[in-house]
């Protein structure tokens, strides 16, 4: 009992994802400064950020439903920081595996995204609104190839559990080459997911201010930030422990990999936000549904013939 | 170059190895030329008081007044910072050459009465 | 479902991320689309033409530098011909030649401004960092030059202040080199990056008859093949001694602009090299008087943006009787609404920034909308202002008297 | 002959009364005699349909003391600026909108309206521009007889001192001479 407590609120759970989340903001922060010749914050800079929106005014709008409003942030970081209980950290198992985690991750992960959705419609703002729908559209074209991007390596490792995928490549490292383009649709798909650039249309702030989260402050808002953060660590680590799964017996060792593959996917996430435009809503639909999904579709094939060939 | 998304990206990535273009404010500083055209520096030994300065000033910001005797002439340059559009057309105006600009930037204060310099 | 309810109206501005000055503009959407869109401008009225009325010519020229941030020397240049035309004064070829060359510089400084902005307008951070920090180069140079960074005061009425030594033209030269290198660069991005072509083709559209009805000047006009520049149909300063090549397109939309802007800093680059290569001596200022003969003129230079036009009236005192100053951006307002329509939201800041707009207009009248009532209040400028220290004074602070001790005109 | 002269000949020969009021400043450049209203919209008509000044730049407006002018600045293909100026009376100062032909001329003219006071018929209605809200009715600050000084931002009030009288000019004189 309490080493589950232990597990939910220290390690690995919130306060351990809390930090590392921060400390992958300024990862981010500081080498997207980097690329771009600049300086870039000092490496306090996302915790300075946290703590001063804690101090802040918290203002909910006249028309807004109180409680919905105030419930959303926290629903979202909730919902990010379970996800992240049932991705493998220092081996290849995590806290609590079980058969079916895999989908039961993705699925939580898709509840920040529809927090981002409700905060927006409940805030009664306009920029909201418009943030609210295209995050909500954007949810329909990247989701699909996400998902599918995933479940390829599954169906080649024959389970649905991630832990049971990471130890079934770690047994057999070379079929990781098989998933590449797989590895490649989950880059960009989970672009989108994260609303970064170039699919940051739900808050694209030179359009809509800062959409979704135009009404949010203080409190609610370092809330709603915290869980892009945990977001951002969360789908990097469940990327990892799938597509990159190079375990060590000792748990230390295997905790230094799981740092050092989760910042290998940052800086390569870091770099696709750098050097692209954001797209426009039905560019991005274009896309999804023309490129990634057929992508996708092709890779689940090629590992169901390639599973059939192995049987 | 053939077409394609994140053309940037190389070129970005060597930037990464390179010295930053920015400099970060108050702990480093930009070396301004000397010819800057910052606040107006006053030498009131050659002022003879022609008062063209604050003739020809755009905004109005310089006079220059004289705090002696009649018989005996001293004068005071009173310049208002917070007017002044630093065109330096006082320093091209003046017959005697007694007002010059300098690279002096940081000018900041607390309050617009902080910004009336008398030299 | 009538038509109307499928609508929604928001406000884009006067304070919005994409714009870096006030401008209003209400836009009309159904779903991304925009179905109309009305332009509001004029937020920065300063009432430069009266205070000219009641200074000299000599205090005039730094009031006209200051009507815009970035084509400052292009204002002051069109200022300081037009009465150099009234006094019927012939300044020396070596100040045309420095103007010139400032005034190129400033084209250079403006367009590398204008690649970031757009860069920004659509998410593309990286290409706006890379383009400014090159701009810095230019800025340095011309602060070198000027002694300011964006007013370079260097203009006086009947020549330039500043002479340009051998050492400086070395030091240009090299930082050219450096800049067109960077900048050959970025026209290879710009015409590769699928994404930013993605986002450029297509929008904001004005055609060739219309970029001629609307009034359209500079580089927006010649995106529409209007072969229209100031420096080849009407040479002033150094220009008619100096190659100047106009550059068109015909793309006839946002990626047209982005085109000749880019291309037209290397035209400005190689006319740099060439006026600082071929500059002739001479004095740097021709003595200038007080007192201005009565007259008119009509002065017209070609700042960045397009086309600045002057009209300068004296009336034999020292100063002037009449100054009308207007600014290019001012011609390229009229197709906004135009070139809006039918587009997306997410391309309205785009649409914006590639005229590359510079607010110097206005309508004040702002709509609180309130939604609970679902009714609109209109409220100027003086009961909202009452509104607020109402607002301050409930809550135990008084902002009008705080204002009033504070504030000394 | 240049082709400042021909467009100077073209317009003599349709209106001969112009002869002698049309000069050429200078290259490109072409001022024409301030018309009043009715001769302006002929001459305008003329000019912009069959002399080929197609292209709009702006229109000015003065302050001549009693009249007001109004100067329109138009070019052609060859880039001949042709300023043709009109002239209505200060207290009555209509003129009609060119907005139909050059739709670039709105924002011009309601400036206009709102620094110089000028009617302007057929107008397209809108905001007005440049003035801010709450600005007092009948002040228009680009006429000669507004001066700055007398107006109050904080009060948005236009207080000109009281015209003085015989009797105050007087009592004046005395302060002085008591001092």
């Amino acid at each position: 009992m309490l080493m589950a407590l232990f597990n939910i609120v220290i390690f690995p759970g919130l306060l351990f994802l809390g930090i590392y989340a921060l400390f992958f903001a300024f990862l981010d922060r500081k080498l997207y400064a980097r690329l771009q010749n600049r300086v870039g914050p000092p490496w306090f800079q996302p915790l300075a950020d946290f703590c001063k929106l804690l101090g802040k005014e918290t203002i909910i709008p006249q028309g807004a439903d109180r409680r919905v409003f105030v419930s959303l942030p926290v629903f979202a970081l909730a919902a990010v920081t379970t996800a992240f209980i049932y991705v493998p950290i220092w081996s290849v198992n995590s806290l609590f595996p079980f058969e079916g985690d895999l989908i039961v991750v993705l699925y939580l992960l898709t509840i920040p995204t529809l927090c981002f959705f409700l905060g927006g419609w409940y805030s009664t703002s306009l920029y909201a609104t418009i943030g609210a729908v295209r995050a909500l559209t954007q949810l329909f074209s990247y989701e699909v190839p996400l998902f599918m991007a995933m479940l390829a390596p599954a169906i080649l490792a024959e389970t649905w559990s991630i832990s049971g995928i990471s130890a079934y490549y770690a047994e057999h490292p070379l079929y990781i080459l098989i998933n590449i383009p797989a590895f490649l649709v989950a880059m960009v798909a989970c672009q989108g997911k994260l609303e970064r650039v170039p699919f940051d249309l739900p808050e694209a702030e030179t359009e809509i201010v800062s959409g979704t989260f135009v009404e949010y402050s203080g409190r609610l808002f370092a809330i709603f930030k915290m869980a892009i953060d945990c977001e951002l660590v969360v789908v990097s680590a469940l990327i990892a422990a799938i597509f990159l799964p190079f375990h060590a017996a000792n748990p230390w060792l295997g905790f230094l990999y799981f740092i050092i593959k989760t910042v290998i996917i940052l800086i390569l996430l870091c770099l696709f936000r750098a050097s692209m435009a954001r797209v426009r809503i039905e560019q991005m639909l274009m896309f999804c549904w023309k490129i990634l999904t057929p992508l996708a579709i092709i890779q689940i094939i090629i590992n169901l013939l390639v599973r059939g060939a192995l049987a | 170059m053939k077409k394609g998304p994140g053309k940037i990206a190389g070129f970005a990535l060597e930037h990464v190895f390179k010295k930053p273009a920015t400099i970060q404010y108050p702990f480093g500083k930009l070396k301004l030329e000397e010819s800057y055209r910052g606040k107006i520096e006053y030498d009131a030994e050659t002022c003879i008081g022609c008062n063209i300065c604050a003739r020809d000033c755009p905004a109005g910001a310089i006079k220059v007044v004289n705090v002696g005797t009649k018989e005996e002439k001293s004068f005071q340059c009173r310049l208002d910072v917070g007017h002044c559009i630093f065109c330096a057309q006082c320093v091209d105006s003046c017959p005697k050459k007694c007002l010059h600009f300098s690279p002096n930037i940081e000018l900041a204060a607390f309050s617009r009465d902080n910004l009336k310099v008398t030299m | 479902m009538s038509d109307n309810s499928k609508r929604i109206t928001i406000p884009i501005g006067p304070q919005h991320p994409a714009l870096k000055e006030p401008g209003c503009f209400t836009i009309t959407l159904e779903g991304e689309k925009v179905v109309n869109a009305v332009v509001g401008v004029g937020y920065n009225h300063r009432g430069l033409e009266k205070a000219c009325e009641s200074r000299t010519y000599i205090q005039d020229l730094y009031i006209i530098e200051r009507v815009c941030g970035i084509c400052s020397h292009t204002h002051s240049t069109a200022f300081c011909q037009g009465v150099e035309e009234l006094v019927g004064v012939e300044i020396s070829p070596r100040a045309k030649f420095i103007r010139v060359i400032m005034a190129e510089l400033e084209r250079l400084h403006s367009h590398l401004l204008w690649l970031g902005v757009a860069a920004h307008e659509i998410g593309f951070d990286t290409l706006f960092m890379y383009s400014w920090r090159d701009r810095e180069l230019v800025l340095d140079m011309l602060a070198m030059l000027g002694g300011n960074r964006v007013n370079y005061g260097i203009n006086t009425l009947g020549g330039v202040r500043r002479d340009i030594t051998p050492e400086m033209k070395e030091l240009i030269h090299k930082t050219l080199n450096i800049v067109e290198e960077q900048n050959k660069y970025y026209i290879d991005l710009a015409l590769h990056e699928t994404t930013l072509a993605a986002r450029l083709s297509g929008i904001g559209k004005l055609s060739h008859e219309d970029a001629i009805k609307y009034g359209a000047v500079g580089p927006v006009a010649r995106a529409s093949m209007v072969k229209d520049d100031i420096r080849v149909s009407e040479p002033y300063a150094a220009y008619d001694q100096i190659p100047v090549k106009v550059v068109t397109d015909d793309h006839c939309d946002v990626f047209g602009r982005a085109v000749v802007r880019v291309l037209e800093i290397m035209e400005s680059i190689s006319m740099i090299r060439f006026a600082l290569d071929n500059m002739p001596d001479g004095d740097l200022a021709v003595k200038f008087p007080r007192k201005v003969p009565a007259g008119e003129v009509f002065s017209r230079t070609e700042a960045p943006r397009g086309e600045d036009t002057h009209y300068i009236r004296g009336n034999g005192t020292d100063k002037p009787d009449r100054v009308r100053v207007r600014a290019a951006s001012e011609a390229n307002w009229h197709g906004m609404q135009h070139m809006l329509e039918g587009d997306y939201l997410a391309d309205v800041p785009i649409i914006i920034a590639a005229i590359d707009p510079c607010y110097s207009c206005t309508d004040r009248a702002f709509i609180v909308k309130d939604l609970d009532h679902g009714d609109q209040r209109v409220w100027d400028w003086q009961s909202l202002k009452r509104y607020s220290v109402d607002w301050y004074k409930k809550r135990g602070f008084d902002a009008s008297k705080i204002k009033l001790a504070e504030r000394r005109i | 002959m240049s082709g400042e002269e021909k467009i100077v000949a073209q317009i003599l020969e349709r209106y001969p009364f112009l002869e002698g009021k049309i000069t050429i400043q200078r290259r490109q450049r072409i001022i024409m005699p301030p018309l009043s209203r009715e001769k302006f919209e002929d001459v305008f008509k003329y000019v912009v349909d069959e002399v080929g000044f197609h292209r709009f730049h702006l229109v000015i407006g003065v302050d001549d003391g009693e009249d007001l002018g109004f100067i329109y600045a138009l070019s052609n293909e060859e880039n001949i600026v042709l300023l043709l100026k009109q002239k209505a009376p200060k207290e009555l100062p209509y003129i009609k909108s060119v907005c139909s032909v050059f739709p670039n001329a709105l924002w011009h003219e309601r400036e206009l309206v709102d620094l110089f006071g000028a009617q302007v018929e057929d107008l397209p209605p809108g905001p007005t521009y440049p003035l801010p809200d709450g600005w007092p009715a009948g002040n228009y600050p680009m006429r000669k007889e507004w001066k700055v000084e007398y107006f109050d931002k904080e009060t948005m009030t236009y207080n000109p001192p009281a015209e003085k009288t015989p009797e105050t000019a007087s009592d004046d004189k005395a302060k002085e001479a008591a001092k």
